[in-house]
């Protein structure tokens, strides 16, 4: 038997359900034998009536009514159609789940499910990482499951979690990302993985890009190159001890993300390595993410857009050769 | 057509319930008037940083919204809703503390003014954003159901301005699609800040939203506190009984600036002199002298109580400790443990 | 009240004007129902990256939707529009290059399927987030208003869930405030992807909600050319006239999946029984054939014409290459100078 | 006579709607004699009929409509009473206004200004800095004037320039700074200012903290310190140049902003100094951003949540001791 990363976010769910007589699901599709746009919910709708429940499509609505039935005990997950459609959620994603505990102390146990990132020919509203921009605001929790293990276990832990969770799943691992079964033990939340150590470079990212530079790390290899790559797991918070321990053994850091290149987790990422192990690094410290513009329909385009194993593999070359 | 018109002119509350209804409703009016005038002067006074914003002239509305609500019900009041939220159990303490910037106030010092709530006792603490609230109070309704709560309500209130939003729209729709038991009471007090109603909507009473929702919709003289004890009183209990979401559209005047700090003089000379204009509060006290509800004596008396219950809040706050930011532990979040570290 | 219910059954146009019309959109509708075969069996056959929406089942409100319009007008159609948008005028090359991904087409590659336009000629390119064209619509007519423009219109479209968006309702309500002359023409075709109406809104007919806007509204039997045409054409025409803005909802049937991706077996067996169920382009085939508006040949002719179109097309756009990422130059914005340079 | 920061902005909007047609001001309660919350349109719709609108509160529309006006030619100014009211509108601005250009190749000439920043009492959603979230996704322009000229030629700048522009203007700055008359000259939009040559350290700062580090740059000198300061101005496009220019002088770096602390200006700051100037740096850079809360609403609060003339020149001494 296998399971996929879509499968895995499922199967929590699944088990939320059957364990937490508080949670509930609510978003566009979800219910019915439909299951969602990309079938996360698929089946749960009759196994939990009355748990799974279609809303109309009124993002910034789906979001508040989470927030209420959070502040009266409830466990929503909030399922967001595409991550790109959360903006018009962000008012109460920000303002009012990520202000709520601080203002009132009372907590808002809320996780917004993004199915985030690029696929081909998905365009420049259906394609978006908005993790950055949730980062950024106080009060949330943003966590960036690049495994079909976290994909499971992350997804249990964001809804056990008393404060909001902004749970960034990326729709390229949906089928793609395959393990043999779902995980018995699980790394807390707020840890970052070192997924593959090394000792010349280390390769910091999150979500589909630890695919991409294990891949490039791999090529890497055939030239004597030793890479680390951590996965951060969750962006907020940031395990920068992790990160720093990394550049420790390397001396060399390279920071990858899908996202738009101004600020977001990749400049936050240096920022913390430059200002709290400036002494660690032997060379400039790189970044690569996607292109300044919206995300490319086109594959020719959507291809150059992100960053890939090959752009990976070539920023690293340049920085080992400092 | 479930939607009737508003009566104009003084009406006649006939039996002895209503009257001892009307009398607590003034009395909350009363002394919300006493408070703000208070806050106000205070303000002026330079005692209160950031803004104050009073209800002036749609107590009656307020008031009428906080007082059908009961324990376990939830109420999400706005920026003019210190009569509602004080008939509805908000101790005056909680708004002393917040106006003044108390630690010990419900929100710490952390957040100001109107912003102010506790979840815990039904009572949402409101962001600015206008109808943000709305499907708050909706989810919170959908949670009491799926635990088997029973006869609960939730209401919140809206001014014309905020009926424009995206968000307003949303929650409206939300909750009738979730078939909740939810009351949205707008007032139309014709103006939003300082813009009048010709560049806000566009059709002839708000009230005209109600079908577009599938609500149930009262229109009412929001000067009338007969006519908003019942029809606001009408609408709650309609909701809890299990009918549609239910939407009041009051018609009142903003007797005040947006807040203390905006003299209101782009409002239109002419409209003083309008039905709407009218101050609830002195209608609500002549009907009283003329129906001989109560004596002058008692209602100097209600009027010292009220003063001196005012005053001893607000020198109880003035006395607490503001907080102090090297005390704070700057978390947003519950859990200490996964706070971000950022330096 | 201004709203009138639609009428039921089978129109009966009565004058030549009015058969030159039909026939007119009758063609519009084939040529669409043609294209969107072909771009379904491309979709089919791998041809196709990204999904294809199609239209099927409301050909006749987007063609009707199109007529109207002329150059000057402003058009911002939807999912569903292939009808109303070769109608206003769209090359069928625009097409073709937007799904088969042309560096031709309006959108270079940059984006894909329906989210093509050219915002010079008037057809503005949708955003996905459903509402969103509204305002946006209002804002072309308000700066046309502005420089003195005289007797244009703007129209956009959405369907029944798109109505249930904030984004709709702040778009709606600023073109009443601004009196603009807008007509919004609504599709409820039961299904929001796989959600039916009752997960969607609560009122009888979404055409109540024109009065909460100051809106006309009028609703209508989407699967009847000739309904489509008198009562899309005279909101068009009142909304030119300085009427005020227009609400037009027609029922019908999603005959197709969401996109071509879906089966849509989610649609209850039930409703494919409805009237609103019935195809409009096979209707009016009918409806021509009944009254002789045009013999077998000639429909045969149409047909093949069409085909040959849609099939040139379609070769074109296959001929021509592909973009290339290295010789794009990624910037977003159009003042090169003040492209941010991050590396 | 004195020009404030206030009268600067109202000033330019007299001169646009005055030399340019095309523009019009679009925004809450900015009509009629009030002129908007902070009187920044005060007596523009009298000497302007018909050009100085009052809208709905309705964010998302408001934005909406000034795209449609653009791309007939138009050149709106949407004035959001506060910035942290843009949330509503934040679907249109990054997704509509931000995307029109790259996919249509129609530039989208609107000007967003948004009242920025905190001021006594003014608590959490009455205080907010959001070009972090602008300059993150492709599209816009993210201007941040810090003076008086500024505020003047850059919102001239902004209603001339073809793309949108987020224009965040300070509210702490409106009455508290004033200039003796309008400026004449202007430095082109995209370069940053060096305000203050030094050569021991550069604080790299825009918008409303250019004063607080000059005044700590001040307290400095006393301890024979000479910090050279930098006002970003836009920080999309963010002038790296003058930047990396100003880290060679000094070779130590303290980027200061009042937004919230992960991501933002001065993460992408350190980012790009670090990997693009890493030779230039001899000691690790920092930054001082605002706490990760919302903003209190207590003065007591408020001033140990923002950074200050204080807490900037004791970041600034740690820098300078390594
Ligand atoms: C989304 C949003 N935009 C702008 C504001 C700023 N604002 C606060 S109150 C107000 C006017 C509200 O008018 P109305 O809803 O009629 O209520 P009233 O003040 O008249 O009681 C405005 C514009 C806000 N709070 N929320
Ligand atoms: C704000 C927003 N949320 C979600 C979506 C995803 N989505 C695209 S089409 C669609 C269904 C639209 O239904 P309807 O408006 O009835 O139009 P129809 O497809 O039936 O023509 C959804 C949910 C979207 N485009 N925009
Ligand atoms: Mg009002
Ligand atoms: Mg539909």
């Amino acid at each position: 038997m296998s399971v996929s990363y879509l499968e895995a976010i499922r199967e929590a769910q699944a088990h939320l359900l059957r364990e937490d007589k508080r949670v509930f699901i609510y978003g566009q599709d979800i219910s019915g034998n439909f299951g969602g746009a990309f079938k996360a919910t698929k089946g749960l709708a009759a196994e939990f009536p009355g748990r799974v429940l279609n809303t109309p499509i009124s993002e910034d609505a789906m979001v508040g009514t989470a927030i209420g039935a959070a502040l009266e005990g409830m466990r929503p997950i909030v399922e967001m159609q595409f991550a790109d459609f959360s903006s018009i959620a962000l008012n109460q994603i920000l303002n009012n789940a990520g202000t709520q505990y601080w203002r009132t102390n009372i907590p808002c146990p809320i996780t917004v499910r993004l199915p985030s990132g690029g696929t081909k020919g998905s365009g420049p509203f259906h394609s978006q990482s908005m993790e950055g921009i949730y980062a950024h605001y106080p009060g949330l929790i943003v966590m960036t499951p690049a495994t079909v293990e976290d994909a499971y276990t992350m997804l249990i832990d964001a809804v056990a979690i008393d404060d909001p969770v902004i749970y960034c799943e990326h729709k390229y691992l949906y089928y793609h990302l395959k393990a043999d079964e779902l995980p018995k033990n699980r790394l807390p939340i707020g840890q970052a993985r070192v997924v593959r150590p090394g000792r010349d470079l280390s390769i910091v990212t999150y979500s589909v890009m630890v695919h991409e530079a294990l891949a490039a790390a791999e090529e890497l290899r055939a030239d004597g190159f030793e890479v680390d790559v951590v996965d951060l797991r969750t962006v907020k918070p940031l395990d920068t001890d992790t990160v720093l321990a990394s550049v420790a053994r390397t001396g060399r850091l390279l920071c990858v993300g899908e996202s738009f290149p101004w600020g977001g987790v990749t400049a936050e990422v240096i920022a913390r390595v430059a200002t709290e192990g400036f002494h660690l690094l032997d060379a400039a410290p790189a970044r690569l993410n996607a292109k300044d513009t919206p995300i490319p329909y086109h594959p020719n385009l959507w291809s150059e857009h992100r960053p890939n194993e090959n752009s990976i593999a070539k920023k690293a070359r340049q920085i080992l050769a400092e | 057509m479930l939607q009737t018109a508003g009566r104009k002119g003084t009406s006649t509350p006939g039996k002895a319930a209503p009257h001892k209804r009307y009398l607590e409703a003034f009395r909350w009016m009363l002394q919300t008037r006493i408070f703000e005038e208070k806050l106000t002067s205070l303000y002026r006074g330079g005692l209160i940083t950031g803004g104050v914003y009073v209800g002036r002239g749609q107590e009656a509305v307020s008031a009428a919204c906080g007082m059908f609500l009961k324990k376990g019900d939830v109420f999400a009041p706005l920026i003019r809703d210190q009569a509602g939220r004080a008939a509805f159990g908000e101790p005056l303490l909680d708004v002393a503390r917040t106006y003044l910037g108390s630690r010990q106030g419900p929100m710490r010092g952390r957040d100001g003014n109107i912003h102010r709530g506790r979840p815990r006792a039904g009572q949402l603490a409101m962001i600015s954003h206008l109808g943000a609230m709305i499907p708050v109070v909706v989810g919170t309704l959908l949670a009491k159901r799926m635990k088997g709560e029973k006869d609960f309500v939730g209401l919140t209130t809206i001014g014309e301005g905020g009926m424009q939003t995206g968000a307003t729209h949303e929650g409206m729709n939300i909750a009738a699609v979730e078939g909740v038991p939810f009351v949205l009471v707008a007032t139309n007090n014709h103006y939003a800040y300082s813009t009048p109603n010709d560049r806000e909507f566009v059709c002839a009473d708000l009230v005209d939203r109600a079908p577009a929702y599938g609500y149930e919709g009262r229109s009412l003289d929001g000067t009338d506190l007969s006519e908003c004890l019942d029809v606001i009183g009408g609408a709650v209990e309609r909701a809890r009984a299990g009918g549609p979401p239910q939407l009041v559209v009051a018609s009142t005047l903003r007797l005040a600036g947006h807040g203390e700090h905006d003299d209101a003089s782009y409002v239109a000379a002419e409209i003083k002199g309008e039905d709407f204009a009218r101050d609830s509060l002195q209608r609500a006290e002549e009907f009283i002298k003329e129906e001989g509800l109560a004596d002058a004596d008692t209602l100097a008396q209600w009027r010292a109580d009220a003063t001196a219950q005012v005053n001893e809040a607000v020198s109880t706050a003035q006395e607490e400790a503001a907080p102090d930011g090297n005390e704070e532990d700057w978390s947003a979040i519950s859990t200490r443990t996964l706070t971000d570290r950022i330096s």
